[in-house]
Parts: structure tokens; C-alpha cells; sequence
């Protein structure tokens, strides 16, 4: 299946990109996809659709998934 | 109600203009400004980013407990994104209402939430050298 | 600290230029305004009408309470007087800081004892006869 | 001695003017003549100098004497 994901500030740095769509296995997770991105998933957020998930969310074919690293407050 | 992200000078009279209203006896505001120093480092200036999607979606969840809980009329909420310079604005925040405290307790919560939830980064250059800002009091 | 009162329309930029500084994160800023309604009466104008030299020497006291009890960097108060109508701006008061929550919390406090001690009279005009307003809540 | 008084808001008004200078007897207070100027001491505060003061506060020859009607905050 086909995932939208975005990336932001210091996690879009370390991606060299600021979005991207990857082809992924079914049983996908944010959690599962930020450990095989960025090689953890610690202190990061996540957002499905634009909407906050939990890290174990069933990411489903077409999603955007938006890794969020800790924010600094507006 | 006015959510606006911006990459030019916030027009603080503008946001003002948007919340006033002949019903309301109170209009408050709040400005979070960039800093010339952070602990105890010398600030150059700020990259500010924006998840905007959940940024709309998360202010307007924010503005709705505001309205459960004080009598708020009308709120404006524009935040910049990109380049900012010390003494730049960050963010404005304009709150009105019939009374006072609403419009002071409003504002309140909309920045405690704002902070804690609203989906933005900064970088910080500084003499020290660049760093993204985590949680933490910033202004 | 600035302490103004004028019979001109009150320019909320300049007293928020007056506080804001590079060692600020946050500036807030109060504005109470004349409503076209008050106590199921409609509002036709206010009469403002100020004791000067104490009200002067009563905001000077009620800022260094507030710069006691929080960090706060700069202020400007600033108090119309003479005739205002509907929707104009009565009294504008900016507390600037380097963190939010003594902006914020100064400018409660400048806003509550404000109300409370400084010896300003409201003439209110409305359909149903003219009043001086007591004690109460107005804005 | 002379005091010169004050006259704000609605006492102005039941005075017919702002301010004027008053030849008062010594011992007078400002509980004493505003009972004698306008009838009542009741709902008034007093500044002698530009400073609040006490009703029974002694009076002196040159002070300045304002009436505060209640006030309606800022």
C-alpha cells in the first residue's frame, strides 16, 4: 500500500525531504515506519490524516502519515 | 474567527480590528516576541515552522473549550512562519468579550493550550550555535 | 513606565511600541470599551471624568505592587477622558516581560486594582436616562 | 484657615462647580464639611493633598480637600 508521509523541522533535516510517498507492507504502523525511517520512534508524535494517532494506529493504503517531532509551543 | 499563518510582519491593529466589537467592554492581547537572549545564550534569530493542517484543526479545538468555558465573542490567532528577527512577532492572540475576566481567563487558556499543543517548531540561531526548541518556556 | 490620559482616541500601537523590548518574549495588552449596552439599557455615550493627580500617583503604586510581585519589564497605561461613544476605547493597559506568565499575571493584576483605585467617574447617557456608574462591573 | 476643596463627578455636579477656596474654622475635618457642603459624609472618600485620608483627618491651614464620590474603575 501507498503512504503519504510528511516530514518537520529537525525529523525533515535528517530525511533530507520534507514529505515523500512510500510503497509499504499491510500492518504497518507509525511507530514501525519511524524505526525503519529514522531508526526510532522515541520522542516523536504522530498524525494520521492531520489528526493526532497513536503510535500503534493501523495505517491504511492512501494515508498521510506525519511524523512530529517534539514542538516548541507557538 | 481568525486563524491566519503569515510570513510577513503580524499586523497587530489588524487582529485587534477583527476581535472588537460594540458588545464587548474587553479586548485582550497577548504577543509572543522573539528574544534576544535563551539561556543564556545570545540570539541571532528563529526559523519558525508549521504543521499547518492540525495547526487549523488544533486552534479551532482550543478556541471551542475556550468558548465552553468563558464567554468569549469573537478570537483571533496569527502565527508567522519563516525567518523571524529579534523583536519580531511570533504569535498574536486577541480575545473579546462583554467582560473582562472572560476575555483575560480566554486569553490565558488559549496561550497555555496554544503552547502546549499547537504544532510548531523553532530553530534557534544563536552565538552558541543552531538547535531546534523543545517544550519548555520559550516566552 | 508610561501613564497617560488624553481626550483624543487612544493609540493602542504606541503604548504597545512603549513596552515592547529585545529582552521581552511576551507583551499583553487590556483594552476596556465602551459597550452599546449595559444592564439591558442602550448606551448612547459616556462622560469620563478623572481626578488627576491621584489617579497618577495611584497607578504609580499599583505598577510597583505589580513589579513586586512579577517580572515585569516595562509598562504603559493609558486613560481616555471627556466624551466617548459605543465602541471607543476607554483605558488601554500593556505589561511587557521576558516570560508569558508575568505578562499575563502582571496584567490581571494592573487590570483588577485598576478598577478597583483609580479614581475615574463614568457619565453613562443611555435610552433610559443619564447616571454616574458606581462600583460594579462595567467592562 | 483656608482649605481649598475639590469637587468631582456628582458632587461636582451638586455643587455647581469643580473646585473653590472655603475659610473653615480650625478643628474641621473632612467628615465635618462634607456634612456641612453637601449634607452627608455617607458613600465619600477624601484626599488631602492629592492622598486619601481618613474621615476624622485634622485639617490644615493651605491643604487641598477632594471629595470622591464612588468611583466607577478605570
Amino acid at each position: 500500500m501507498k503512504i503519504r508521509v510528511l516530514y518537520f523541522a529537525a525529523i525533515r533535516e535528517q530525511m533530507g525531504q520534507a514529505e515523500a510517498t512510500i510503497e509499504v507492507a499491510p500492518g504497518e504502523t507509525p511507530s514501525s515506519m519511524a524505526k525503519q525511517l529514522m531508526g526510532s520512534d522515541a520522542t516523536l508524535l504522530f498524525a494520521v490524516n492531520d489528526e493526532l494517532v497513536a503510535k500503534d494506529y493501523a495505517l491504511a493504503d492512501g494515508d498521510q502519515l506525519a511524523f512530529i517531532p517534539p514542538m516548541a509551543g507557538g | 474567527m481568525l486563524i491566519k499563518l503569515t510570513s510577513d510582519v503580524i499586523d497587530v491593529s489588524e487582529a485587534l480590528a477583527y476581535v472588537r466589537d460594540p458588545s464587548c467592554g474587553a479586548v485582550s492581547m497577548f504577543e509572543g516576541n522573539i528574544r534576544d537572549e535563551n539561556q543564556g545564550e545570545l540570539v541571532l534569530n528563529l526559523e519558525y515552522e508549521v504543521y499547518e493542517q492540525l495547526f487549523t484543526k488544533e486552534v479551532e479545538r482550543i478556541a471551542a473549550e475556550a468558548n465552553e468555558k468563558w464567554r468569549v465573542h469573537e478570537m483571533a490567532i496569527v502565527q508567522r512562519v519563516g525567518l523571524l528577527q529579534v523583536g519580531d512577532t511570533g504569535i498574536v492572540i486577541c480575545v473579546s468579550s462583554a467582560h473582562r475576566r472572560d476575555a483575560l481567563e480566554g486569553l490565558s487558556y488559549m496561550i497555555e493550550e496554544f503552547k502546549k499543543r499547537a504544532p510548531v517548531w523553532k530553530k534557534e540561531r544563536t552565538d552558541g550555535g543552531d538547535k531546534w526548541i523543545n517544550w519548555g518556556p520559550q516566552i
